[in-house]
C-alpha cells in the first residue's frame, strides 16, 4: 500500500513532507531524550532489517498472497524509533523497488507511522492488562487506520470529481480487500508477541 | 533415466544441481546409497555440498536428471518425511520457541495420534540426549545442544535418509565426541557434509568428494582421504589420523620472542 | 553527467519531481515528458529507466482502464451500462503522464547509484545520521536476512509445515525467532562498532558542490519554475 | 591490585568476568602475554573464552580485578585502538557495505591524515591477500575472505595486541592453510580462542586452558595438549599430531551393511 508520484495534486505532496519531518522532528527529540541513543541504533536497524525482509516475503492469505505492512508490530517493539525505521525503509523500498515514489514519500510516511505510533500508545496503555487483545489490536488496528489515511489521501486527491457511487463502491472494494491482510497480521502480532512475552521479554522494551 | 531404483535408498542419476538463474553449481552426478550407509560427503567452500543437499530434499528443482529416495522420484515442493535435512546453522533450523515445541512440530504435521507424537518425541529427546532440557528457550541452548535439538528434530520424523550439514561446526570436542556417537549409533542412512576430515573417518565407511562440479572420488573413506596426491588437488589434506608419524617433527615450531 | 554526485543528484531529483508534480493542465504535459526524456538521456540511463518502467506502466495501464469509466458528468461515449467520460480521460491523461515523467527522472538520476552512494548522498544532506546509519545497516543485512527467512521457510517445509492461511502461525513463530536472533546479533554488531571507535571519529565533510552541479541545480529550480508558471498561464 | 606493567602487552590480575545479572563466568584469572608472543585460549564451549575477550576489549565491564593493555588499565566504554578484536561471527564484525569502506572504518576514527589512512589499508588488505577485493560487497566475499577481511580490519588500527575468537570457523582445509600463514607471520601479540588444536598447535608456542571458571593449564603448547591425562579431564582431546601412531588402528571402522 504504497502511493505512487504523480497521483495527488503537488500541495498534499508537500504537506505530507511536512507533517512527516514534524513527525520525524518530535520523534528524533523524544529519542534523544534516551540515556543513550547511539547504542540502540544497531538494534533498532537488525529488528528494521528483520521487519523490512519479511514484508518482502508473501504470505498465503487465500483466495491470494500479501505482504505484510508490520507497522503495528513496529510500533509495539520499537516505540518512536519507529518513525526513523519506517522511513528508511520507505525510502529505501522506493529506490530498490520502485514502491511508492520520490515525491510521496511524505505522506506515504504518515500512512504507516501514524498507524505506528497508536499501536505503540495502544501497547502501552492496555498490554499490560489484555496483551493478547492490545496485540491483535496493535497488529489488525494498525492495518486499518493505514488503509483509512490512504483512502482519505487518494481520494481528496484526485483531481476530477468522481461520482459519488463509484466513490463509495471503490472505497468499500478497497476496504474489503484490505479485511484479509487486517486479519493475517492481528493474528501474526498476536502470536509473535505471546512467543516473545513468555521467551524475550527484553525485545518488548516499550511494554 | 533409470527406473525406479527400489534397492537404494538415495538413487541420483545424471542429477545437475543449481540455483535458479545461475550455471549449475554440480553437474552430472550418479551415486547411490545402500539403505543404513553412512557416507561422507567433502569439498572445499562452495563446491555445492549444502545445494546438493537442498536438492535431494526436493527443496531446491534439479536441473536435469533425477533424484529417488526409497525408489520414488523426488518432486520438489512434495513433502517427503523420508528424507530429513539438518541444516548448516542450527538457528535456521529451530524456529519454534522451545526445544519441546520444535521437536514436535515435525510430528504433528504427520497425523499421528497424541500418544504417539509423545512418545516418539521422548525416545527423539532421550536418544540425544536432550531430556530435562524440554522447556528451554532454543535461543537458550549452547552450541552443542542446538545441533543435537536439530538432529532429534530429524530424528523424530523416522527418516531413512538424515542429510546432516557440517554437524561438527562450532562444537567443542566434548560436544563432538557425543555427537559421532550419537550419529555411530544410527541405523538410517547418513550423509554427512563436513571440513571435518577426522570425524567424517570415524563416521563414514565411505567417502565422496566433489570439487569443480563433479565427483571426483567415491570410494572407501581410508582410501580416498589417505590419497595425498587427490587430497592436495582438491584443497584438502590427508587427516593427521592417517599420517604414519610419531608425534614428533610434524609441527611448525614457532621461533617465539 | 555520470560524475554528478548522489548530493547533487538527490537535490536535482527533488526539484524536477515537485516541479512535474505541480502540473495541473495537459497543456504542457507533453513538454514536461519531453523534459523528462531529456534528463534521461543526458544521464544514458536508457536501458535502467526502461527496465524498471514496467511496474509503473502497469499500475498507468489500470489507471487510464478505470478512471474514464467512473468520473466526471461528461459522456463521450455508451457502450450498454458502460459510460466513457472526458472529464475521467483527462485526469487518466494527466496523472498517467506526471506519473511517468517523475518515475523516469528519478530513476534516471538514482537507480543508477548503488544504494550505499543514495544514503551517503542522504547523508550530506543533513539527513540525521541516525537515518542514515539505520540505513546503512539495513542494507548491509538485508540480503543475510532474507536469506535467513528463506531458510527457516524452507525447514518448516521440509518437516511438513502446513501450507496457505494455516501456516500464519508458523509464519509468526519464524518472524519471532528471527527477531530474536536479529537482537542477540545486534549486541555482536554494537561491541564490533564501539571497538573500531564508532562516533568517535570527526563527522566527514561533504565534499562541496562542484560548480556544473551548482549549475544543472540552478537550471533545474529555472525548469521546474517555468513549468509551473507555463502550466498556469496555458 | 597491580601497578601498572610496562613490560606485558597484557596483564590481567585476579580478573573475574561475567555478564551483568548473571554469576561470574571465570573468577580470580591472573596471567601476562609478553609482547608479541602467540598464545593460544582453548576450552570447551561456555567456558567463557569470548566473555573474557570482550572484557580484555573493554566491551564488557569486570566483575573484579584489573585488565592491563600496555601498561595502562582497560576502562570499560573507552576506545583502545591498541587492542583489535576478531569476532567468531564473521559477519557481525563487517558491518560496513564494502570491504574497503569496512577496513578504513577504524583509521577515520583515530584522526590520521587520509594519506596515512589510504596507506595504512593498502598495507593491511595487501598483507592479508585482498588486494583487488576492495570494492566488494562484504556480503558477496566467501567465508575465507570474510575472515581476513576481519583480520584486516583489525590489523589497519595497528594493534599490539589482537584477539581472535575461532578464526578457523566454517573454513575448508585450504583457506584454514592460507590463514594459519598469515597469523604465522604476525609480529602483534596474539590470543587465539580456538576447538581447532592442530590450529593452536601450529600458531601457539603456548597454551591456556580454561574450564569451569579457572586457569587449569598455562604452559608450552605442545607440553599442555600433549597431556592426556589433562585434556581428558577438560572435554578436550590430545590432537592427532601429537599421538604416537602409524595410521592405523586409531579409527573406528563402523560394521557396514
Ligand atoms: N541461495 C543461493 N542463490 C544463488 N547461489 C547460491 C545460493 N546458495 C549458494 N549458492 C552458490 O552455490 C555454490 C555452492 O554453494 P554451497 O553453499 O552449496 O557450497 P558448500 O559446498 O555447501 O560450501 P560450504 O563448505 O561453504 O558450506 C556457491 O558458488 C554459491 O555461491
Ligand atoms: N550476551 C550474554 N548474556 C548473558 N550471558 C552470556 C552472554 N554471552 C554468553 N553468556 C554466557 O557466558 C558463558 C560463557 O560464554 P562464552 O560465549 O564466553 O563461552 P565460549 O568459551 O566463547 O564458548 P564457545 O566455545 O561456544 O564460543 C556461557 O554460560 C554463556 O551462557
Ligand atoms: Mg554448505
Ligand atoms: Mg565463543
Amino acid at each position: 500500500m504504497h502511493l505512487p508520484d504523480g497521483i495527488v495534486p503537488v500541495e498534499m505532496a508537500l504537506a505530507g513532507y511536512a507533517c512527516t519531518a514534524g513527525l520525524v522532528a518530535v520523534a528524533l527529540h523524544r529519542i534523544k531524550a534516551r540515556p543513550d541513543p547511539q547504542a540502540e541504533i544497531p538494534r533498532v536497524a537488525m529488528l528494521t532489517t528483520v521487519f523490512f525482509a519479511a514484508s518482502l516475503v508473501a504470505v498465503p492469505v487465500p483466495p491470494t498472497t500479501v505482504h505484510l505492512m508490520l507497522a503495528g508490530l513496529m510500533g509495539v517493539m520499537l516505540g518512536w524509533f519507529a518513525v526513523p525505521a519506517i522511513m528508511v525503509g520507505l525510502f529505501l523500498q522506493a529506490m530498490l523497488f520502485g514502491h511508492g515514489g520520490l515525491t510521496t514519500l511524505g505522506l506515504n510516511g504518515m500512512i504507516l507511522c501514524l498507524p505506528a505510533l497508536l499501536a505503540f500508545g495502544l501497547w502501552r496503555q492496555i498490554g499490560g492488562r489484555w496483551p493478547d487483545l492490545a496485540a491483535f489490536g496493535a497488529g489488525a488496528g494498525a492495518v486499518v487506520v493505514a488503509v483509512a489515511i490512504f483512502a482519505t489521501i487518494v481520494l481528496t486527491g484526485l483531481p476530477a470529481e468522481l461520482d459519488a457511487r463509484a466513490e463509495r463502491a471503490a472505497v468499500q472494494v478497497f476496504a474489503l480487500a484490505h479485511l484479509p491482510l487486517a486479519l493475517a497480521e492481528g493474528v501474526i502480532v498476536l502470536v509473535l508477541l505471546r512467543v516473545l512475552r513468555r521467551i524475550e521479554p527484553r525485545l518488548l522494551p516499550h511494554g | 533415466m533409470a527406473g525406479p531404483d527400489p534397492v537404494s535408498v538415495l538413487h541420483c542419476d545424471g542429477l545437475s544441481v543449481g540455483w535458479p538463474g545461475h550455471a549449475p553449481v554440480l553437474r552430472d552426478l550418479s551415486f547411490r546409497l545402500a539403505p543404513g550407509e553412512h557416507v561422507g560427503l567433502v569439498g572445499p567452500n562452495g563446491a555445492g555440498k549444502t545445494s546438493l543437499f537442498h536438492t535431494i530434499a526436493g527443496v531446491l528443482p534439479a536441473h536435469a536428471g533425477s533424484v529417488q529416495v526409497q525408489g520414488r522420484a523426488v518432486v520438489p515442493g512434495q513433502f517427503r518425511p523420508e528424507t530429513a535435512l539438518v541444516f548448516q546453522q542450527a538457528e535456521d533450523q529451530l524456529f519454534c520457541p522451545t526445544l519441546i515445541e520444535d521437536v514436535t512440530f515435525g510430528p504433528r504435521n504427520l497425523g499421528l495420534t497424541e500418544a504417539e507424537t509423545t512418545a516418539r518425541v521422548q525416545a527423539a529427546l532421550a536418544q540425544c540426549g536432550l531430556t530435562g532440557l524440554e522447556d528451554r528457550p532454543v535461543h537458550h541452548l549452547s552450541g552443542g545442544e542446538k545441533r543435537r535439538a536439530c538432529i532429534a528434530g530429524a530424528l523424530v520424523m523416522q527418516p531413512d535418509l538424515m542429510l546432516l550439514d557440517e554437524p561438527s561446526a562450532a562444537l567443542d570436542l566434548r560436544q563432538r565426541r557425543r555427537l559421532i556417537a550419537l550419529l555411530q549409533g544410527m541405523d538410517q542412512a547418513l550423509l554427512v557434509a563436513s571440513h571435518d576430515l577426522e570425524l567424517v573417518l570415524e563416521l563414514c565407511p565411505r567417502v565422496i568428494v566433489i570439487d569443480q562440479g563433479r565427483i571426483c572420488a567415491d570410494g572407501p573413506a581410508r582410501r580416498v582421504l589417505g590419497d595425498a596426491g587427490l587430497m592436495a588437488a582438491h584443497g584438502q589434506e590427508v587427516p593427521h589420523s592417517l599420517t604414519p608419524h610419531h608425534g614428533v617433527g610434524h609441527v611448525h615450531v614457532r621461533n617465539s620472542l | 553527467m555520470a560524475e554528478t554526485s548522489p548530493r547533487a543528484r538527490l537535490i536535482l531529483a527533488l526539484v524536477l519531481a515537485f516541479g512535474f508534480a505541480a502540473v495541473q493542465g495537459l497543456a504542457v504535459l507533453p513538454l514536461v515528458m519531453a523534459l523528462a526524456l531529456g534528463v534521461v538521456l543526458a544521464f544514458g540511463a536508457g536501458r535502467v529507466v526502461l527496465r524498471r518502467m514496467r511496474a509503473p506502466l502497469l499500475l498507468v495501464l489500470g489507471l487510464t482502464l478505470v478512471l474514464p469509466l467512473i468520473s466526471g458528468p461528461t459522456v463521450l461515449a455508451q457502450i450498454g451500462p458502460v459510460a466513457l467520460r472526458l472529464e475521467g480521460l483527462q485526469a487518466a491523461a494527466l496523472i498517467a503522464g506526471r506519473l511517468l515523467s517523475i518515475v523516469a527522472v528519478t530513476l534516471a538520476l538514482l537507480a543508477t547509484l548503488s544504494p550505499f552512494d543514495l544514503v551517503a548522498g542522504l547523508r550530506a544532506l543533513r539527513v540525521p545520521a541516525l537515518m542514515t546509519d539505520l540505513a546503512l545497516l539495513t542494507l548491509r543485512y538485508l540480503d543475510e536476512v532474507t536469506a535467513e527467512l528463506r531458510r527457516a521457510a524452507v525447514a518448516r517445509s521440509l518437516r511438513g509445515g502446513k501450507r496457505g492461511w494455516r501456516a500464519l502461525p508458523d509464519h509468526a513463530l519464524g518472524l519471532a525467532s528471527s527477531l530474536i536472533r536479529a537482537q542477540a546479533r545486534s549486541e555482536r554488531l554494537w561491541a564490533a562498532m564501539r571497538l573500531r571507535g564508532y562516533g568517535m571519529g570527526p563527522e566527514p565533510d561533504a565534499p562541496p558542490l562542484q560548480n556544473f552541479e551548482r549549475l544543472a541545480i540552478t537550471g533545474a529550480v529555472i525548469v521546474a519554475l517555468g513549468v509551473i508558471w507555463l502550466d498556469r498561464i496555458l
